[in-house]
C-alpha cells in the first residue's frame, strides 16, 4: 500500500471514530453523516458478498450437472419472487420463497432441539454426582439442580398457586434469577467497555492498528470539537434572529 | 426404523406437540384453559392508576422488533396484547395513551388496537390518532425520539413489553429521570438485567407471553402456554426422579433419556 | 380470492420443507434421502440469497425520493447512496474485470470506512451503561439489591484490579457464574426449546401465521 | 435546576451527562497510554479452553468459525488473535468458515499479521485452509454439518475449487472434525452450533463469545456440550497470559480494572444520592 492510501485510510478511520462519538455530545451533522455512511457501505457490502457466494455455488456446483442447472435456475427463478413484496397485486408470490426459508429452518431447529437445549439439559441436572464427590460440590450441585426445578416451577402458569408451598418457591425462584442476572450484568458491562477500550486502542495507534491514527487522533477531535461548537453557536443565533 | 438414541427425544417431542394442538383445538370450541394472572398485571394496573390520579400521560411501547421474526415476533405480538389492555384501562380512566412505535409494519397495528380500545369503552371521541407516534426506523433514532418525548410530556407511567436491546437502557433511564412508575418486560435475557434495576416491575421471560396470553384469551397462544407447562412439569418430574435415583449410584433416569 | 393467493398454500409448503429437514432425523430412511436431504438445504439457501437486494430497496425507496425532492437531510442520503452504490460496484464478483472481494477499492472501503463505523456504533453504549448505572441503577428492592451486589461482585472479578486486590473475588465471582447463573439460563433454556417446539407445531400447523402476516391484500 | 436549599445530595443526583461521558474518556484513555500492568490471576475456564487446544493429537482437524461481524471487534479481536496464534503454534490443520458475512474482513486481518508461512512455516491448502463465508446463518451450519464441500465450493484467498486442496481430503464434513471453535456474539453462534454440529455429530465446541453471551453459554459447559468458555476481553488477557504473548487484550486490562470501577463508583454515588433523599423525605 502506498503512503498516500495508509494515510488517507487512518485519516478516514479516525474520522469516522469520532463522528460517532460526537453523539455524546448531541445529534449533529457529523454524527448524521457516520450514520448513513454506515448503512450505505454495509448494504453494498452484504450484497457483494451475497452474489461472491452465489458466483461460486453456480460454477463450483450447480453448473457441473444438468439437474443442476434447472435447480439452480429454478431456485434464482423462486428467489426472484421475493421482490413482489414491493407489490401491492402479487404481494402472496413472496411468500413462496419465505415458506421454503421458514420451513426449512423451523425444520432444521425442530429436529434437534428437543436433544441439544431439553434432553440433555434435563440429564445434565438429573445425572449431577451427590455421591463420591467432596461435600461443597455435591452441595452446590443439589442447589443448582433446586435452583434449575424452582425456577422452571417460576415459569409454569397454569398451575393455581394459592397453596402456601408455592410462595416460597417463587421467592426462591426470583432471588436465584436476581444472582443469576447478576452475571449478565457484570457481563454486559465487560463486552460494552472492551467495545469502547478497542476503539481507544484504534484512536492511540495500539499495535496492530496503525500509529498514524495517533496524529490524526487529536487533529480530528479538535476538528469535531469546534464545527460542533461553532455549529451550536449558529443555530442559536439563528433562533434568535427569527424571534 | 427409528434411529437409535432418538427414540426419548421424539416421544417427548410427541407429547408437547400433541398437547400444543389438543389444547389449541379445545380453545377454538371455546373451552379455553385458564392461566394465572402474572402479577405484573397488578403493576401495570396501579401504574396507570397513579399516571391518572397526578394527571400525566402513560407511554406504553411493545419493543422495537417486528412480527415475523421467529423469537422476537411472539414478543411484539405479546407487548401489543398489553397494549390493548393499558389502552382500555387508559380509555375508562380518561388518560391520555402515547404509543412510541419503531417498525412501520406494526404502526397500523398498534393504532387500530388503541382506536377500538376507546371504541369498546365507549369514548371513540377521546381517541387522539397522533398520540400514536411513528419514531424512527434506526434503532437509535427510536430511541431518541422516545426519550425527548417522555421529557417533553412529562410521562407518569412508562410500560415497555417487547423486544428491547441496548434502549432499554437510555429508555428506563429517562423514565426514571422524569419520575415515571415503569413496568417493563422482555424474553431477551441480556437486558432484564437493566430493566430490574432501573424500572420498577419487571415481567421476566416467559412471563410477557404468559401476560399476552392472559390477556388476549386467544386459543393459539393459551394453547401453546399450557403444552409448555406440559414440558416444563415432565423435565421437572424426570430431574427429581434423576436426582433421587443418582443416590444409588447408578441413574437409569439418565440411561433411559439416552435411549 | 383466486385458490392460488389462499394463505393455505404457504403454509403448506412451510410443513413440507420443515418434514424434510425433521423427518429422516428420527427415522431411518436410506441414504437416498439423506443427500436429497442435504441438497435440499444447500438449494434453499441459493433461494434465500436471491433476497439479498430485499434490503437495499427498501432503504433506496426511502432515500432517492428524498433525494429527488431536495426533502431535509437530503445530502446525507446522497452520502448513503453513493457508498452504497460504490461499494456495490467495486464488489461484484466479476474477477475477469478485477471487480470482488479482493477489490483493493472494496478493501479500503471496507477497511477504513465500514470497520470504525461498525465497531464504534456498538461501542458508543458504554457511555449509556455508565450513565444509567448514575442514574438509574438503584437497591429500590430486595430483588434489585441482590441483582447489583452480584453484578458488583462480577465486576470485581472482571477487572484484574479486583481480583488482584482479593483473589476472593474471582472465586465468588465463579460460583455466581456457574451456580445461580447456570441454573437460570438452563431454565430459560429448557423453557425456550419448549416454545420453539411449540412455535414450529404452530407454524406446520397454520396456526401461527405471524411471519407470514404484512401489506398486500 | 439550581434552587434553593439544594443540598449536596441534590449535587450528587444531578451531575450533567456529559460530565460523566468526559471521566469515562478520562479513566480510559491514561491506562492505554502508559499501562499500569496489575497482575491477572487465570480463572479455571480458561486453563480449560487452552488446555483443549494444547492437548489435541497431532494431525487434529479443527474447524474455527466467525459467527461476529465488525461489531464486536474491541472484544473478539484480541481473542481471536491469540487462538490464531495457539493453533497456528500446534501441529494441527484447521479451516476457517464464516456465519457472519464480515466474519472473513476480521479473519483476513488476524491472517495478514500473523503472516503463517513466514512466523510459523505453515502451508496453505495443506495445515490450513481459508474457506470463507456461507449465508443463511443456522441453515449454514446445518448444510456444512453433512457436506462441506458442497456449502462453500471455493476457498476464499485463490477462489480455487476447495476438493484441490490436500487439507480438504480429509474435511468432508463435520464427522471429519475433531473440535469447532466457535467466536461468537449472539445469533447465530453457539445456541445454533450445539443444535447442527454438537447433536447430531457430537463435534465438541470450544467457545470464546463477547461477555454478553457468556451467561448463556454456562448450561452448556456444564452439560458437557462446551469444552472450554472464554468469556469476554478479559479472559482474553488470561489466556495470553497462558500464550506468554502480551497483546492487545493484555494492554486493555488496566484500562478494564479503571472503567469498571468507575461504572462501580457511579453505581454507588447515585445510590448514595437516592437514599439519603428518600431518607430526608421521610424525615
Amino acid at each position: 500500500m502506498s503512503d498516500f492510501t495508509t494515510y488517507f485510510g487512518a485519516f478516514l478511520g479516525v474520522l469516522f471514530t469520532l463522528a460517532v462519538y460526537s453523539f455524546l455530545y448531541r445529534e449533529n451533522p457529523w454524527s448524521r453523516l457516520a450514520e448513513h455512511m454506515f448503512i450505505g457501505s454495509a448494504i453494498g457490502y452484504g450484497i457483494a458478498y451475497d452474489l461472491d457466494w452465489m458466483r461460486s455455488q453456480w460454477e463450483g456446483r450447480w453448473s457441473l450437472t444438468s439437474t443442476g442447472v434447472t435447480a439452480f435456475a429454478f431456485a434464482l427463478l423462486l428467489g426472484l419472487l421475493w421482490y413482489f413484496r414491493f407489490s401491492r397485486k402479487y404481494f402472496w408470490l413472496y411468500r413462496i420463497p419465505l415458506a421454503i426459508i421458514t420451513g426449512t429452518g423451523l425444520g432444521l431447529a425442530f429436529r434437534t432441539v428437543v436433544f441439544a437445549q431439553l434432553l440433555t439439559q434435563v440429564k445434565a441436572t438429573a445425572g449431577i454426582q451427590l455421591v463420591g464427590v467432596d461435600a461443597w460440590t455435591a452441595f452446590n450441585n443439589l442447589l443448582s439442580a433446586v435452583m434449575v426445578v424452582c425456577v422452571l416451577l417460576y415459569f409454569t402458569f397454569t398451575v393455581r398457586q394459592t397453596h402456601p408451598v408455592w410462595k416460597p418457591i417463587n421467592v426462591f425462584a426470583r432471588y436465584t434469577m436476581m444472582a443469576g442476572f447478576g452475571a449478565a450484568y457484570g457481563y454486559t458491562i465487560l463486552t460494552r467497555m472492551s467495545l469502547y477500550i478497542g476503539r481507544c486502542q484504534f484512536l492511540l495507534g495500539v499495535p496492530p492498528y496503525a500509529p498514524e491514527n495517533k496524529t490524526f487522533f487529536p487533529w480530528i477531535a479538535l476538528l469535531i470539537l469546534v464545527t460542533l461548537i461553532g455549529y451550536d453557536l449558529y443555530v442559536k443565533s439563528r433562533a434568535s434572529a427569527k424571534t | 426404523m427409528l434411529q437409535s438414541g432418538r427414540v426419548s427425544g421424539l416421544i417427548y417431542l410427541l407429547i408437547v406437540a400433541a398437547s400444543a394442538l389438543y389444547f389449541i383445538k379445545r380453545g377454538e370450541k371455546g373451552n379455553i384453559p385458564e392461566i394465572r394472572r402474572v402479577s405484573g398485571l397488578d403493576a401495570i394496573e396501579e401504574a396507570i392508576g397513579r399516571a391518572t390520579e397526578m394527571g400525566r400521560p402513560v407511554f406504553c411501547s411493545h419493543g422495537i422488533s417486528g412480527l415475523s421474526d421467529a423469537t422476537y415476533g411472539p414478543q411484539t405480538i405479546a407487548g401489543l396484547s398489553v397494549l390493548n389492555y393499558v389502552a382500555r384501562l387508559c380509555a375508562r380512566y380518561a388518560t391520555r395513551v402515547i404509543v412510541p412505535v419503531r417498525q412501520v409494519s406494526v404502526y397500523p397495528i398498534a393504532r387500530e388496537i388503541v382506536e377500538t380500545a376507546y371504541k369498546l369503552e365507549g369514548k371513540p371521541e377521546q381517541f387522539r390518532p397522533e398520540d400514536i407516534v411513528y419514531l424512527s426506523g434506526f434503532q437509535f433514532g427510536y430511541s431518541l425520539g422516545y426519550m425527548s418525548l417522555m421529557e417533553r410530556e412529562r410521562a407518569g407511567a412508562n410500560i415497555m413489553v417487547g423486544a428491547y436491546w441496548a434502549e432499554s437502557l437510555q429508555l428506563s433511564e429517562t423514565g426514571a429521570r422524569v419520575g415515571a412508575l415503569q413496568v417493563s418486560g422482555t424474553a431477551n435475557t441480556h437486558q432484564i438485567p437493566f430493566f430490574v434495576v432501573a424500572t420498577d416491575y419487571t415481567l421476566i421471560g416467559e412471563e410477557i407471553y404468559a401476560a399476552g396470553a392472559y390477556l388476549s384469551k386467544d386459543p393459539a397462544m393459551v394453547g401453546s402456554i399450557v403444552a409448555q407447562d406440559i414440558g416444563k412439569f415432565i423435565g421437572i418430574a424426570l430431574i427429581v426422579l434423576g436426582v433421587i435415583v443418582g443416590l444409588s449410584g447408578t441413574n437409569y433416569i439418565v440411561k433411559l433419556l439416552e435411549m | 380470492m383466486a385458490w392460488y393467493k389462499r394463505v393455505e398454500i404457504p403454509i403448506i409448503i412451510t410443513a413440507i420443507c420443515a418434514l424434510i429437514q425433521i423427518l429422516p432425523y428420527y427415522f431411518t430412511l436410506g441414504a437416498s434421502v439423506e443427500d436429497f436431504q442435504a441438497t435440499f438445504v444447500n438449494w434453499q439457501m441459493v433461494v434465500g440469497t436471491g433476497a439479498t437486494f430485499v434490503g437495499a430497496i427498501a432503504i433506496l425507496q426511502l432515500h432517492i425520493p428524498r433525494i429527488m425532492k431536495r426533502r431535509p437531510q437530503w445530502e446525507y442520503s446522497t452520502a448513503l447512496v453513493a457508498m452504497f452504490v460504490i461499494m456495490l460496484i467495486f464488489g461484484l464478483p466479476i474477477r475477469e474485470l478485477g471487480l470482488g472481494l479482493d477489490n483493493s477499492v472494496f478493501e479500503f472501503l471496507y477497511g477504513n470506512v465500514l470497520t470504525p463505523l461498525s465497531s464504534t456504533m456498538y461501542s458508543i453504549i458504554a457511555f449509556f451503561i455508565a450513565s444509567a448505572a448514575y442514574r438509574a441503577f438503584r437497591a429500590r428492592s430486595l430483588e434489585a439489591t441482590i441483582l447489583l451486589v452480584a453484578g458488583s461482585l462480577l465486576l470485581l472479578k472482571n477487572a484484574p484490579i479486583g481480583t488482584a486486590v482479593w483473589p476472593g473475588f474471582g472465586t465468588i465471582g465463579d460460583w455466581l457464574f456457574n451456580v445461580p447463573n447456570m441454573s437460570t439460563q438452563r431454565a430459560i433454556l429448557i423453557g425456550g426449546a419448549l416454545g420453539a417446539i411449540v412455535l414450529g407445531v404452530r407454524a406446520m400447523t397454520g396456526y401461527e401465521r405471524g411471519y407470514l402476516r404484512g401489506g398486500g391484500e | 435546576m439550581v434552587a434553593e436549599g439544594e443540598t449536596i445530595w441534590d449535587k450528587l443526583e444531578n451531575i450533567d451527562r456529559r460530565i460523566l461521558y468526559l471521566l469515562i474518556w478520562i479513566v480510559v484513555l491514561p491506562p492505554l497510554i502508559s499501562p499500569i500492568g496489575l497482575p491477572i490471576s487465570i480463572s479455571p475456564s480458561t486453563v480449560a479452553y487452552y488446555e483443549a487446544i494444547e492437548k489435541l493429537p497431532p494431525g487434529s482437524m479443527v474447524v474455527v468459525s466467525f459467527d461476529f461481524g465488525l461489531s464486536a471487534l474491541g472484544e473478539l479481536y484480541p481473542i481471536a488473535v491469540a487462538t490464531f496464534h495457539h493453533l497456528f503454534s500446534r501441529p494441527v490443520k484447521f479451516a476457517i468458515i464464516a456465519t457472519w458475512n464480515e466474519g472473513p474482513i476480521v479473519a483476513k486481518m488476524i491472517i495478514d499479521k500473523l503472516n503463517p508461512e513466514q512466523t510459523y512455516h505453515k502451508v496453505y491448502g495443506e495445515d490450513w485452509i481459508f474457506l470463507g463465508w456461507a449465508p443463511g446463518g443456522e441453515q449454514a451450519m446445518a448444510a456444512l454439518g453433512r457436506d462441506i464441500w458442497g456449502t462453500i465450493t471455493k476457498d476464499y484467498i485463490y477462489k480455487k475449487p476447495v476438493s484441490q486442496y490436500p487439507i480438504m481430503q480429509h474435511l468432508k464434513s463435520a464427522k471429519d472434525v475433531d473440535i469447532l471453535i466457535s467466536l461468537e456474539t449472539g445469533t447465530p453462534g453457539a445456541d445454533e452450533w450445539v443444535r447442527q454440529w454438537w447433536e447430531p455429530y457430537h463435534v465438541p465446541m470450544l467457545v470464546a463469545c463477547i461477555g454478553v453471551m457468556a451467561p448463556t453459554v454456562a448450561p452448556y459447559v456444564q452439560a458437557g456440550q462446551c469444552l472450554g468458555l472464554l468469556p469476554g476481553l478479559r479472559a482474553g488477557a488470561e489466556y495470553e497470559k497462558l500464550l506468554g504473548r502480551p497483546e492487545l487484550a493484555t494492554a486493555a486490562a488496566d484500562a478494564i480494572s479503571t472503567s469498571h470501577i468507575l461504572v462501580l463508583a457511579f453505581v454507588i454515588i447515585g445510590n448514595i444520592g437516592y437514599f439519603a433523599k428518600r431518607r430526608r423525605r421521610m424525615e
